[in-house]
Order: C-alpha cells, then structure tokens, then sequence
C-alpha cells in the first residue's frame, strides 16, 4: 500500500468511529463527539486531497519558485467545514444543556417524548 | 387556457366548476318541489334518532379526535404496532436508518451500475 | 429594471442577509422600527424573486448566470481558465420556480409572525434567523456551485433548528431541536464526502463543470449513494422522515411552513443532482425506481401515521411528509424513463414540480391555521377541542380549503398536481397511481377527523374570538393562491412548471454550455 | 470555580494573553498575504479571550466583556462584509472595486518571488478580513460567555 494513501485510511476510520459512536452511545453530549468525529474525518480527507508530494505552501508570490504548490481550494473547504461544525456543534451543546435542564438526564434512550 | 391535459387525460376546474354549479341548482329545483306546508316546532321538524329522545345540545356530546376511525385503526392493528414501533423516538434508532438507507442505495448503485 | 433582473440572483441572497444581520441593531430601536425592517426586506424579496420569475420566465426558462466578483456578471471563465473558479450563481426555469416558493412562504410567514409573536419575547432573534434560514433556501436554490449548495445546506440547518428549538422553555421543544440538528448535521457531511469525492477526481466544484466531466464511475456512483441519501434524509423521505414530525410540530406555527419550503429546497438540491450533475452518466431506471420506492413509503406511511395523531400539529407534520412523496413520485416516475423519454415522463414532472408549489401554499395555509388554533385554544391536544367553528367562522373556511387542496379534491390545487402525476404514474404502472389515489383519499379522511375534533361540535364556555387581521390576511392570501391554482392550472403549467420541468428534463446541455461555452 | 482558577495559571494567562492578541491580529491584518485570514484571526484573538474567562471565571471578567456588546459588534462585523460586498454591484456583486486602484489598499501587486509583501494592496480584501476577524472574535467569545454563564446557572440551581 502506498504510505500516500494512509491519511485517506485515517479519515475512513475516524468517520466510522465517528458513526459508532452516534450509534451505539448513549449519553448526547459524545454523540455530539460522535458527530464532531465525523466531521473531522471529511475534513481531513478534504485536506489529504489536496496535497501534492513535496508542493510547497499556496502562496501566491512563491509561485514560480517551486514546482508543486499545494492545492488551496480544499483548504478553503476544510476551514469553511470547520467555521460550520463550530456553529453546529455550539447549537447541538446548548440543546443538550437545556435538554439536561427540562429532562434531568442526558440519556439518548429516556429522550424520547416525540414518538409515534 | 385554464385546463390542463396529460396527452390522454384532461381536467378543466372551470367546467368542472359550472358543472358543479349546475348540480347544486337542480339540487335546489328539486328540493323547491318540496311541502312546504309544515310547521315549526312541532314534531315535523324534530331530529329522528331511532326513536330516541334528543339529546340536549353540549360540549360532552362531541366526538373527540380519538374517537374517529377508531375501527379504522383497530382493523389495521398490525400495521400500525410494526409502524408505531418504528418511530422509537430514539435519536440512534433514527442515525441507524440513515445509515441503513445508505449502505442500501449504495449496494444497488454498485451492483445495477 | 434590467439592472435590477441582472442582479436579482445575488440579491436575494444578500438583502435577507442583510436583513438577519441589520434585525438586531434595529431592534434596539424599539418594535415597530423592527417590524417594519423585517417586512420591508420580505418585501423587498419578493419583490426581487418575482423579478427573476418574470425574467426567466420571459425567457421561456432558459438559464442565466450570474458570476460572483468577476470583472463583469457574466463572464464564467476568466481568461486562460479552463475550469470555471470564481463562485457562481446560474438559475433556470427550476430555480426560478423554486424561488417563487420560497418568497410565497416565507413573506406569509414573516407577516403571520407579526401578529402571532407580538406577545413574545425574544422577536429580534426569531426575526434573525427567519431572515438567515431565508437567506440558506435561496442560497441552495440558486447557486451553481456543489460546494456552496453545502454550505447554504448548512446554513438553513443552523437557522432552521435555531427556530425549532427557539421556545426554550418547552420541554419537547429541546428535544427535537437536538434531535433534528444531529440529523442533519450528518446527512450534511455525508454531502460534503461527496463533494469532496467529485473534486478529488475532476478538480472542480462548478455544477456545470462536473456534470460536463463526469464518466459514472464507481467513485461517481458512491458520491451519488451519499448525495442520495443525505439530501433525501433533509427532504423528509421515508425511512428517513422521523426528525420531520419533530420539527414541523415543534417549530413555532409560521416556522413550521417556512422548513416546509426547506425540505422542498433540499429536494430541489436532489432533483438538480440527478438531472444535471449525473443525467444518463448512470443508470437513471434503477435511480428512478429507488426514488419511486422511496415515494410509495412516504405516501402511505405519512398519510397512514397522521391519521392516529391527537397532536394537531405533529398531524399536519406527517400530511407534510406524505406530500414530499408526492413530488418524488412524479419525479421519480419522469426520471425512470428518461432515457426514452415518453411523453408521460414529462407529464410526471409536471406534475411532481407542480404539486412543490402547490403543496407549499396549502400546506403553509394549514400551518398558519393550526397556529391560529393552538393559539386561541392553549393546546395542541386534538381531544381537548372542539366548536371552534361557532367563534372563529374564517378560520374554519381557511382551513377546510387548505385541507381540501391538500387531500387533492377537486377544483383546488393540490387535484390539478395529482391529477399529472395519477396519470403519468398509471402509465408507468397501475400499482403507483392506485396507491397514490388511495392514500389521498386517507388524507382527506384524516382532515376530516381534525375538522370534526376541532371545528364541530355544539357551542361551549369559553370559545376564543377569531383571530386578529394581522393574521388573517396571510391565511386569505394563500387562499387566494389554493383557489387561483386550482381554477386555472392550465395557465400555470404553461407559465411556470412547464419551464421548470423543461430545464430539469431536456436543459442539462444549456446549463452547461452556459457555464463552459458551446457545451 | 467562580474565582477562576490558580495562580499559576493566572499569572500564565496574564503572559500570554497580549501575545494571543498580537498573533491573532497579525494573522488578520496578513489574511491577503499570507495564510489565514479574518476566520483564523479571529478564532486567535477568541481564543485569547476564551483564555481570560477559564483563568479568572465568570466573576473575574464581569464588566469587561458584555454579552450584549460583543454581539452587537459581530453584527457590525458582518454588515461591513456584505456592505464591501454591496460597493462593487455596479460591475457584480464581491467585486474588487479598489484593487490597483492606487488609493487605499488599491497598490500595485508584487512581482513573483520571495518577498515580504504589501499590506497596501488587495483592494477589499484586507477590509473583509477585518470584517470577518471582527465578526469571529467577538461571535465566539460570546458563544463562550453564553454558555460559561449557563453552564454556571445550571451549577447553581
């Protein structure tokens, strides 16, 4: 196996991870880890796929210099994914502080009022 | 212009309306036909419920909402234990159809492809 | 006016932006000065949305672009660009008649949300968010960028559980706030997985672009399975529907029609992807068909689930859902057969594209209706009601029409839409439109009960007084659009769905040669 | 916990905070020449601030972040964005109206190279990562004051 492929392998394991723990978890606040887990899996699979062996940082006056800049646009991705996971991730955590308040506990499986 | 055809069907809310309209003026010419000489308050006009005595209008008297298509739901009791269990109100039981869903569509994709 | 028509596109991203981010500093100039900004940028929106219908329209829907920051709107590709690299916007027939959805539903919404939040604390919020989820609809509707179409994704989820939680104070308003952000949170990275599949192999995000490079291979397919799978969930598609009863029946009542018009952009976003991103790269039959099974389950299992609710609006919730099965259905239909291309596909997409709009008015008057009920009464519970049509006359009209055009009973709209879709669907099969006819029946039967529990009944103590004018002109107005839509669908279909479907069915070359040049 | 936490980390906090402030600045006012930009900054300078309230509590800082103001701020932060977005609609909407320009961030663009850059060039660029720095630092310290002074109700109730 190529070693270039290893980070992809990572992001694969980190968003199962990630799903494992939103499905088999019980308490909310580690399925919002669950989720955050999932989210770094793209972002870094965003990231691994923009890299260029040996490419140098995307800086635009560098440009001739070297060969091989690294691509920007997933980057770009990757920071505007993490800006997004930042709002839901703080959203999902004041849920689970008022979700604590009115129901007394935190467990996925006694959350349930809407059902049916 | 305000009809709309699908090639072998066609529907035209406006003659449909005017049909509509017709109906309800036979309706009206029929019912014109009627006696007219009966009298009010007597037990002409009385509500007939098999020989029953009518009831006094209140609030105790209406069919509340879980009380309409009781049989309906009974009938199809099954149906609705399997559905209702499905709606588990369990926020994982929801994340494992999604990825139920998923590993579905891709094993079709994969294999029609 | 031309001017205007150009910049109509950005505009209506930007105005409601403009108005999420300029609502708090107005609102500390007290209530009224809010209200008016917040309607004045509803209007405005409309307003800008109607713009770009009539020029779409006019244009017999062929597409338009609109280029962000470039030396001029038009221009795609800056010189000695292959691939297409500043953000884009491209609208067509679909798009436009998307559009007018959105501004339809969300200036009722924002005008009911005056009268009906006047009593509450916390408006300035409510009003930010209602522009900001505003902003993510036309965002995902109009842009022609896979990556944007994510975040404006993201953007309506942030806005739209903001609202569905925004009653903090109630229990089983936390709940489903958690429950549905968790949901789309991960639907929407399963979709940005797939956008990031589609640029690690042609290096592109530009719809226009990717669908001219795309070969169907297996990576293509896998990001396919993903986009499917993760806007269908946000769409409300059953097995995948159980956060929309949650969130239709918690978010506040004139919210509850604006997520309507979110999942209906979230469909959109589907029906985009598989018609101009993928068209016959892949194997539209299985495609189509997976969409029709989807479809039958959400019909049925909606219309069936509404009927045993006592909440009168988790009831509406589930009717919503059953609906979306409706507009997959004929889509659904039309994209199985697109290969061939027989003239009842078309007819099917017609009528699945026509029943988007429809449903959004009637289901939005239904919505606005039960609001003004559980106002008036206190209570969401069906058992406790009853009578309220001796003291709120209007409302009971308003609401049987908004039933009736749902349940698809004729001259209301909801008939003209099915009518397509019964048609076209028996064609393909006897099985679809017998199931489709059915299950819209139950839905009649299951606005029966609400009228019945709600509405008869004899007189008693203590009935609420009809509503106020300020939320009764909303409600009359999207009556008017049931009534309108229903007596002359003909003209409509010409107008606006037959575009609409054209740029889905035949434009994908169009769209394309718009962006690349030549296609 | 309402105290803050130890004196060691107080006097650390008190160290480094100028520096994170410094750092997350640079990063900003730099966003159009070198890697990061409004979002990184601002994330630097929130962080510094995120930093106050863990090293002296909720107490320690009352009166010198207001909730109120720094939400007002963000909303200024993001109309300035979309009012650079707004400046150049006469040719589309995000256009660069200023650059090479010669007025105010409007310099010429440097040749190829390794050079030290100028932060006179850029046109908009460098004000709508000011726009953003300013909309993310005081968004995120006032996510984190929120939820510092709910986390403390829930203590206490």
């Amino acid at each position: 196996m190529n070693i270039g492929n290893l980070p992809f392998v990572v992001a694969a394991l980190l968003v199962a991870f990630g799903i494992y723990t939103f499905l088999y978890k019980r308490n909310l606040i580690k399925l919002v880890i669950g989720v955050s887990l999932v989210e770094t899996g793209v972002n870094l699979f965003l990231v691994a796929l923009g890299y260029r062996t040996a490419g140098i940082a995307p800086i635009y006056t560098f440009a001739p210099a070297a060969k091989q800049m690294v691509l920007p646009t997933p980057q770009a991705l990757t920071l505007t994914s993490i800006v997004i996971g930042l709002a839901t991730t703080a959203l999902l955590l004041s849920f689970a502080v008022f979700i604590h308040r009115h129901y007394g506990t935190l467990d996925v499986r006694k959350v349930k009022e809407l059902r049916g | 212009m305000n009809g709309i055809s699908s090639g072998f069907g066609a529907w035209n809310p406006i003659a449909w309306a005017l049909l509509f309209i017709g109906i309800l003026v036979v309706g009206f010419v029929v019912r014109s036909f009627g006696k007219k000489d009966y009298k009010r308050g007597t037990g002409q006009t009385k509500v007939f419920l098999s020989g029953n005595e009518e009831p006094e209008a209140s609030a105790a008297l209406h069919v509340r909402g879980r009380h309409l298509y009781w049989g309906m739901v009974e009938g199809l009791s099954g149906y609705y234990r399997r559905v209702q269990a499905l709606h588990t109100g369990i926020l994982s039981d929801y994340a494992a159809w999604f990825v139920g869903v998923l590993a579905v569509v891709f094993v079709i994709l994969v294999l029609v492809r | 006016m031309t001017a205007l028509t150009q910049h109509a596109p950005v505009l209506l991203i930007a105005i409601p932006l403009l108005g999420a981010f300029g609502v708090p500093l107005i609102g500390k100039l007290g209530r009224g000065a809010r209200n008016t900004f917040v309607g004045l940028i509803a209007l405005l929106t409309a307003a800008f949305a109607g713009l770009l219908a009539a020029s779409v329209f006019g244009a017999a829907g062929a597409p338009s672009l609109y280029v962000l920051g470039g030396n001029g709107f038009g221009v795609p590709l800056p010189s000695g660009m292959s691939i297409p690299i500043r953000i884009i916007l491209e609208t067509d027939g679909m798009s436009a008649f998307m559009a007018l959805i959105t501004a339809l539903i969300t200036l009722t919404g924002a005008f009911f949300s005056f009268s009906y939040w006047k009593d509450r604390s916390g408006g300035t919020l409510y009003y930010s968010l209602l522009m900001l989820l505003t902003a993510g609809i036309f965002g995902m509707e109009l842009t022609g960028d896979m990556f944007n179409f994510f975040v404006f994704l993201e953007v309506t989820s942030i806005a739209a559980c903001g609202l569905i939680g925004f009653r903090v104070w109630l229990k089983t308003s936390q709940e489903a706030g958690f429950k549905v952000m968790a949901l789309y949170t991960l639907s929407g990275l399963f979709v940005l997985l797939a956008v990031g599949l589609l640029y690690g192999q042609y290096g592109g995000l530009n719809i226009a672009y990717l669908a001219s490079a795309l070969t169907g291979s297996t990576i293509d397919v896998v990001a396919l399975g993903l986009l499917l799978a993760g806007l269908a969930l946000k769409a409300g598609a059953v097995p995948l529907h159980m956060w929309a009863p949650d969130a239709y029946g918690e978010a506040p009542a004139p919210m509850s029609a604006v997520l309507v018009a979110n999942s209906q952009a979230s469909l959109y976003g589907l029906f985009r992807i598989l018609f101009t991103l993928f068209g016959l790269t892949i194997s539209v039959a299985a495609l189509g068909w997976i969409l029709i099974v989807l479809a039958l389950l959400t019909i049925f299992v909606g219309v069936t689930m509404a009927l045993i609710q006592n909440d009168i609006k988790r009831l509406i919730a589930y009717g919503a859902v059953s609906q979306i099965g409706y507009m997959l259905l004929g889509v659904g239909v039309g994209l199985a057969v697109s290969v061939a291309k027989p003239d009842y596909g078309f007819v099917a997409m017609q009528g699945g594209i026509f029943h988007m709009f429809n449903d959004a008015a009637c289901i939005g008057l239904l919505f606005l209706a039960s609001g003004v009920i559980v106002r008036a009464t206190g209570t969401r519970d069906l058992n406790q009601m009853g009578g309220l049509a001796h003291s709120m006359k209007w409302t009971s009209v308003l609401f049987l029409i908004g039933a009736f055009a749902l349940a698809g009973v004729p001259p209301f709209n909801g008939f003209a839409s099915k009518f397509l879709i019964y048609e076209a669907s028996f064609k393909l099969s006897p099985f679809l439109a017998v199931v489709a006819v059915l299950s819209s029946i139950l839905l009649l039967a299951v606005f029966v009960k609400v009228f019945q529990a709600a509405f008869l009944g004899a007189r008693r103590d203590g009935l609420p007084a009809e509503v106020p004018i300020g939320m009764m002109v909303p409600m009359v107005a999207l009556a008017l659009v049931v009534i309108v839509f229903g007596l002359f669908p003909g003209f409509f279909v010409d107008k606006i769905v037959t575009p609409a479907a054209n740029a889905l069915w035949y434009g994908r070359d169009a769209y394309i040669g718009l962006v690349l040049g030549g296609g | 916990m309402n105290t803050g936490m130890s004196i060691i980390v107080r006097t650390i906090t008190r160290l480094v905070y100028g520096l994170a402030l410094v750092f997350g600045f640079y990063v900003i006012m730099h966003g159009h020449l070198t890697p990061g930009g409004g979002f990184q900054g601002g994330a630097v300078v929130a962080s510094a601030f995120a930093l106050l309230l863990v090293a002296f509590g909720a107490a320690g800082i009352k009166g010198r972040l207001n909730a109120h103001l720094l939400q007002t701020l963000e909303e200024i932060g993001a109309l300035a964005f979309l009012a650079l977005g707004f400046v150049g609609i006469g040719t589309a909407f995000f256009y660069n109206l200023l650059a090479n320009s010669g007025s105010l961030f409007g310099g010429p663009v440097l040749p190829l190279g390794s050079n030290a850059g100028v932060f006179d060039a850029g046109g908009t660029l460098p004000l709508m990562n000011w726009a953003v720095g300013l909309k993310v630092m005081t968004g995120i310290a006032a996510v984190v004051i929120v939820m510092l002074i709910g986390a403390r109700k829930e203590e206490t109730e």
